[in-house]
């Protein structure tokens, strides 16, 4: 099982796509930096098939003014969250 | 018709993944400091540096909203949004922090066209 | 668990390093060893010791340096990556005849099989990237 | 089913514009020298590093291309290419310089949970 | 009238479509670096209403081994047809 | 006519020092006269005195000194962005007590004010960003 970390927000970069061709079924995404942008809809959409393993990183949604924006399948998780992911997953993939 | 001397300073950088959006303002704001009649435009991943309820980075980092309270201080007032960037971003105008007027598609080019320097950031 | 970090954002030019500082804490916080931190690509630029950031802002350099020193963090440079930068240390410099040098310990130039061997040998490897 | 200690090197970066893809490249060539066994996908823009006919940059840059002509050198023999990012770029298989594995989207997950480790540049 | 200079390739970057929704009916373009690959159908469709003012910097297009696959509507360009273009425009904007 | 180039890109790092630097000889062939660079972003790393890029690569350094020795071009680097990313002359090294420095004439530290008087002052003004 993967983790998939991304920093681009889908509304400009093209990497999210390649990014999903890659997921297996049971692999986890991690929003991080301006990735938290595809949280909050409509850019969300794109994930909206990844519910229960979709995830944003609480101090970038905050830092952004996205508190509270995200998107029912998104789940907002904090720094310790973030490494608890790592720990649960066996490697970790970082799109940009 | 917009004044010829007008100086045009394109943001289209979100805040805090990196520092585009700060050293486009910075610009801006040494530009207006000199006297000169500057113009924002905010385009693309640029209008998010509108949202409400931004905060300074987890380490501290300044982000730019702090900058953007400034502007009014430095004479920057025509300050123009991108309407369509807004949408696709689920934005509405009514709803940003800093008063901004909002451009559509045909308009853009004029705005280009009518300043005497474009910085785009 | 033992982790391993790459860096391969420009510190201040992306949030790269910023993401990496604060989960380098994190996972210490949760009872991890953080072994090495690797920089390549534009992260090299952090081993600067020359950086002076403005007071209001976060200084990722000593943050780096005290990393290493609470954790025994090795701070890896890819040395290919720094020299053609311009990062180098005081070994690196005189042997190119500089005249200076902005690296130093416990920032060290070493080459990327000290990133393979890490990716061989950690338990996790998480890049941040710019 | 591939060797589970294999590793994947992804290279989504064109070349000449940006270092991506050569740094992508030497982490590769050391890994084989190394010994680790190497699997390179090209992906995205990546796919570009594949065109024919590239030349060193007008300032005497190496490109890459001088650097895929030595992966057989290093046993760096399982080369795949993303079908639809060459589609996408109106390039087939046929027309590149170098021997490669095109794959299609429902091999890539596989791809990357079966390597035991993935860089991904 | 203004020159566009564009480094972006239009199949992983939206830049372009940004670009060109600011584009006067007199503006120029220029096609550098990674933007050449704009210069290369399919991606080169793009451009396709700007047939006469579309230029693509020949060294780039040589080093990337496009030389000789612009579409018909891209002028590729040597180094001093660059600066002679922005001798014939008043203003460059670079788009990245 | 007068020019004027900016920089953001590092070097090595993207294309757009050697497609300035490109640029640069183009405009001086055809009887132009290149006023000032400025580096600004990631392009502040172009300064760097202690750069050594391998033998077979470009030394995009030596080749900025080059053009402003023969055409008095004046290479000013944005001081803002450059000391928070560990670039600095001697006289800002000893303001911030640093040991050593890496920018040195004719590469010259400078504020913002003067890309804006570039835009003013030069004919043109082109940018190469990464």
């Amino acid at each position: 099982m993967i983790l998939h970390l991304l920093n681009r927000s889908p509304a400009s970069s093209g990497v999210a796509h390649e990014m999903l061709r890659t997921m297996g079924a049971d692999d986890r995404l991690l929003l991080i930096e301006a990735g938290v942008y595809g949280a909050v809809e409509p850019q969300a959409a794109l994930f909206s098939a990844l519910e229960g393993r979709c995830f944003a990183l609480l101090e970038d949604l905050a830092s952004r003014g996205l508190t509270g924006c995200c998107a029912s399948w998104v789940t907002p998780l904090d720094m310790q969250g973030f490494v608890t992911l790592t720990e649960e997953t066996q490697r970790t993939v970082s799109w940009f | 018709m917009d004044d010829p001397q007008t100086m045009l300073v394109v943001l289209r950088h979100a805040p805090h993944d990196s520092s585009w959006l700060r050293e486009g303002l910075d610009v801006a704001l040494v530009a207006a400091a000199l006297g000169q009649d500057v113009t924002l435009l905010f385009l693309g991943d640029g209008v998010e540096a509108l949202r409400s309820g931004q905060q300074a980075g987890p380490l501290g980092q300044k982000g730019s909203h702090t900058t953007l309270d400034m502007l009014a201080m430095y004479d920057i007032e025509d300050i123009r949004v991108d309407a369509a960037s807004l949408a696709a971003r689920g934005l509405t105008v009514a709803e940003l922090d800093w008063p901004v007027t909002p451009v559509t598609s045909d308009v853009l080019p004029g705005l280009f066209a009518t300043s005497a320097s474009v910085f785009n950031f | 668990m033992r982790y391993g970090l790459v860096v391969m954002g420009g510190p201040y030019s992306h949030q790269a390093s910023h993401s990496a500082l604060r989960f380098a804490h994190a996972l210490v916080d949760r009872g991890h060893r953080l072994e090495t931190v690797f920089f390549y690509h534009d992260g090299v630029y952090n081993a600067s010791r020359l950086a002076a950031p403005p007071q209001d802002e976060p200084h990722l350099g000593d943050a780096w340096l005290r990393l290493a020193e609470s954790q025994g963090t090795a701070l890896l440079v890819c040395v290919a990556a720094a020299l053609r930068r311009g990062m180098t240390d005081e070994r690196e410099a005189r042997r190119h005849g500089k005249p200076a040098y902005n690296v130093e310990p416990p920032f060290e130039l070493t080459g990327l099989g000290q990133l393979v061997e890490a990716s061989l040998t950690h338990d996790r490897l998480v890049t941040f990237s710019p």
